[in-house]
């Protein structure tokens, strides 16, 4: 097995574009989306069924890469996070055809 | 003002569907219609009421009237943000980015709002026009540019684009989302195939709307509620009672329009409810890319939470009686 | 028993998509209707028999009668989870937590067998009252309160409460679930809005009402399927006949409370079937709360797997024999 | 070949709403139809032709020439794909595997193309017979086959098993896809229940369905348009070509089959139009299993993205002519 | 980077409520609930779409916070676990904001 | 806390039934499958609400498994992958009751 980086962004999804051209700027191969149900966050709790308006959904945004690949994402998301409502986090994991990342 | 008209638009099926809707949300249950059945509904609604507005545009020439009352509603669209902005600044607590995307709101339009509006009119006794959905569609993205323009005099103007930004991002978001396409596309189409191709989907849109309509609406007072639950405390005073008078300003002003050009009571009634709504679904979204410091929950919950609900029991029947005093 | 009835009650194209669902699930196929579309549907539905049953009250007086079979309604609820109770313990090797949980269905209400079986009186030329709807939401709960006393008894009760529940949060599942909110809310706009209300919503909420419970119970009958395919190894041999003989012991019960009522045969059909019928939305949920040790497959499969198919088919036409009978 | 009634087929509302879609999803809108709506509308519609097919049936006996037409619908869909491959395999660059995988869509048939052909014919002012859809449902599968025997000669027959499979897992996704479910089974429940069952629940199934149709026609543009955008680098010129060359092709054999059988207008258009059409639904996932290195993006742009598109527009009225010129 | 835990806990979707108390009472600051689709446990497999209860769906949630935090809610979902259906896993991640945790 | 480990596979739908034989006949005793929104790869993006055949639908595989039933299942999953649309990531997490992966 060989280690990889797995990045993983909760972010609101109206800015998932704008993510996911940071994350293809990168250099990054691959990255695969997971709508939220709901959550909690800043003392409040939302969920998805209940907002018309669907401004307030968030997602999460798995990728896996290189480190140098996923550090390079880094910075640009540390700004989009700026502007956008969202979290981060980035682990070790192990894959299997280390030449797909 | 007829009494007995304002509370049979109050007490009509699809309004108290919203409040039911509302009062669940408020008492915490937790009851809810799958946002993809809802979203589906909402995509019906437009268009059908595009395809009727389409239909009967087919009948009609375009009248010098026509022209004036698309001007009307686009000058109420851009100018509308900016009377809402002076509001909000003075009378709340907002800061500048706030207060800018709320205006915005308050520009635009909700369709559902118009779509209420026009049953309530033919429950009314008047009659209104089909070109009418034209003159919604139109006034939806004005606003955007003005509320755009407000936020940037602050000095947000200056800023480098936000991370991961497109040319061009914003301007899909706002000219081709959903209620943009669904709207305009069913009106061209109810003007293409006219009454005959009418006949043969009017089983499906016509005649069950009504009914439709007040699923919907529960899912609305269901919505509504859970926003003003979920964003009261972010709402002063002052920005709460601006979720009131404000459409009234608003109506206000586009009675006098109205009174200008001349409309038809029913019409007039249209245009007004237009000025005075506010969106809930087409602005939030278009802020979030365009003013993303904006907090959301203080627009929604104007928007969605305030003005919605008030709109929908006491504002239609001021809006119609207005209407029938202008155009006497 | 009049046979070419209960040919024509199982023939039925509701019935005959139920068996479909039931035999594609059965026989592994991956089809499915889409939750959200389904659940969509299963609001529809009940604010249709909201709305008629409302529109109907708001004609009649509530006469004496009336309220016993309100009465009788709820003696049932409380009262059925007692015996259910006592068989499951004596028939099947269920022990106290798991027997409680599945009594309490079975005191419980269907609002889908509520529905088929008003269709099916309709359909054998029986006439039934609008307020059955609302004996149909106070049969909902009472059930669940006897299901607890009788698991407390068994020492559950002197247990420290599950870690982060709350206060309330039981009650508000229980009062504000979907269908009570949706049936509650639905009957009193129908009794509010009159047959003039009606009309507007007639051609979404009553024309199609049929068909969409055709398309509804295609999904229950996959539902009841995969879950008879999931949860069969879950039941022995006694709990699979308790399935069977509780809806007709229930049904038995309520036949002489029509009985003693003097109740019309639709209406006596209509009560002994609420009596038959078991809850596998409402209920189930309530549990997972209040008595999550308890496994959901085991009355999850006997109520949805069981007693919804027997009740559907066998038990309808059997049922209005016995109301016919009771009501001579 | 009647131009106006081109016309008329081309600009009814039906096609003008896949026309939107189209265009949104080309001009990058985001708008979308929810997924579990689509699918919820999807399954009404093969209820609904289903049921109408069933009843027709019911009304009319099984002659030699209705036996003669699923004879020729067998044929059509076991031979269709070695033409399609052969032509595959000359004009376009496809590999073996891809070729096979896509021919296996042309042989196979498109329900909602079905359908809309239904609509078509009778507002052409021809009658179609109800047994067709039973066609339609078997025409549905035969080309699979075609299709994974000349994959196979190509070498991956010798191949091991691909990892988790499980036998009967293909013949469990073909034979009980939703598709041939909800079709084989509410033609039996139409043939069943036949005009009596029907009338209950016409409001439902009968009356809005062209409406519904639009709707959902709607969503597939928006399917057609993303599908073109994301994968017509996939396709050289060749392969577009084919995708429309072939439907015509396939048009034409239809058309003598349903000379030599002697079919009324109305019918052979049907037979003519599921010939020409080609899988995008139950084909691909019969794919994803059975040749799982074909790649999807190659077949689903070509049978969704060219052909379906085709067959709508120009295809439909095509067809009808050529149904008119051999049954005269 | 800064360490902090990442909290995933697959629960019954009747007990999120109870999670959801839990985690906020041990002070995390946010987290987000993702619907599981379907999914195998005790022999037996599930899915979402097919039971019309839907008292047997499942959820993910998941929430990144201190090492102390994410510690001070293990008790309490200990017990919530020893009630309702569920497992849960907790890794280390790397994030850049730490203070939001 | 024990430490186990975190299979993720995110793989096509179609493939779905293939993996859970494979997790299961490792002796995995669980798994939880989430549906994926919309993702990238290979240059392509794609999103599940505009793909009237689902062919393309993604999902996302999370088991949680001690060493040895994870490796065990990770030699079939690798041939899977030879045939079928995915990427699968490992990482090492910690469990609070051991005995039940
Ligand atoms: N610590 C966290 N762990 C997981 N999700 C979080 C966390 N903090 C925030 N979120 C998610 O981000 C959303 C917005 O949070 P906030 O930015 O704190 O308002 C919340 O509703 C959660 O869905
Ligand atoms: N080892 C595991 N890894 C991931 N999910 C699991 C695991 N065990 C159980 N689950 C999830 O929890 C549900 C209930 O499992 P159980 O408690 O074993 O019946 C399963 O259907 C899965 O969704
Ligand atoms: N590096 C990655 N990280 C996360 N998801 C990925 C990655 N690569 C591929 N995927 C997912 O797998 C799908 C197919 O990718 P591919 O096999 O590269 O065409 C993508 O659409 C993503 O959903
Ligand atoms: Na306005
Ligand atoms: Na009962
Ligand atoms: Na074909």
């Amino acid at each position: 097995m060989h280690q990889k980086r797995r990045l993983e962004l909760i972010i609101e999804r109206m800015a998932l574009e704008r993510a996911g051209r940071i994350l293809e700027a990168a250099g990054l191969t691959g990255y695969t989306v997971i709508s939220a149900m709901s959550g909690y966050g800043g003392g409040v709790r939302w969920s998805r069924g209940s907002d018309i308006s669907a401004t307030q959904d968030m997602v999460v945004v798995i990728s896996i890469g290189s480190t140098e690949r996923v550090d390079a994402a880094l910075t640009q998301l540390h700004d989009l996070l700026d502007d956008h409502i969202g979290v981060l986090n980035v682990a070790t994991v192990d894959v299997m055809r280390p030449e797909l990342f | 003002m007829d009494l007995s008209l304002a509370l049979s638009t109050i007490l009509s099926p699809v309004v108290l569907f919203f409040v039911l809707g509302l009062g669940a949300a408020l008492a915490r249950s937790e009851m809810s219609i799958p946002e993809a059945f809802a979203k589906g509904l909402a995509i019906y609604l437009m268009m059908s009421i595009g395809l009727k507005g389409g239909v009967e545009m087919s009948h009609s020439a375009i009248t010098s009237q026509v022209a004036m009352v698309f001007g009307a509603g686009l000058i109420l669209s851009f100018t509308l943000p900016l009377l809402a902005f002076a509001f909000l600044r003075l009378s709340s607590k907002m800061d500048r980015i706030d207060a800018a995307a709320a205006a915005a709101h308050y520009g635009s339009i909700s369709v559902v709002t118009f779509v209420a509006a026009t049953q309530a009119v033919k429950y009314s006794g008047l009659e209104s026009s089909g070109y009418l959905v034209a003159v919604a569609a139109v006034m939806e993205t004005p606003a955007i540019i003005t509320a755009l323009l407000l936020a940037q005099r602050g000095g947000a103007g200056t800023k480098a684009p936000v991370a991961g930004s497109e040319r061009g991002e914003l301007m899909r978001e706002v000219f081709l989302n959903a209620s943009v396409v669904v709207l305009v596309g069913s009106l061209a189409i109810g003007w293409i195939t006219g009454e005959a191709g009418m006949t043969r989907i009017a089983p499906f849109f016509v005649d069950p709307f009504q009914g439709v309509l007040c699923l919907f609406l529960l899912d609305m007072g269901l919505s509504a509620g859970r926003g003003l639950r979920r964003g009261w405390r972010q709402l002063d005073a002052g920005a709460v009672s601006f979720g009131i008078y404000m459409p009234l300003v608003s109506a206000g002003l586009a009675a006098l329009f109205a009174l200008g050009i001349g409309m038809p009571a029913g019409d007039a009634a249209l245009l007004i409810t237009l000025a005075a709504s506010a969106s809930y679904i087409a602005v939030p979204a278009a802020m979030r890319l365009a003013l993303p410091k904006a907090q959301p929950s203080v627009y929604l919950t104007l928007s969605l939470g305030i003005t919605f609900p008030f709109n929908l029991t006491f504002g239609l029947p001021i809006y119609i009686y207005l209407a029938e005093l202008v155009s006497r």
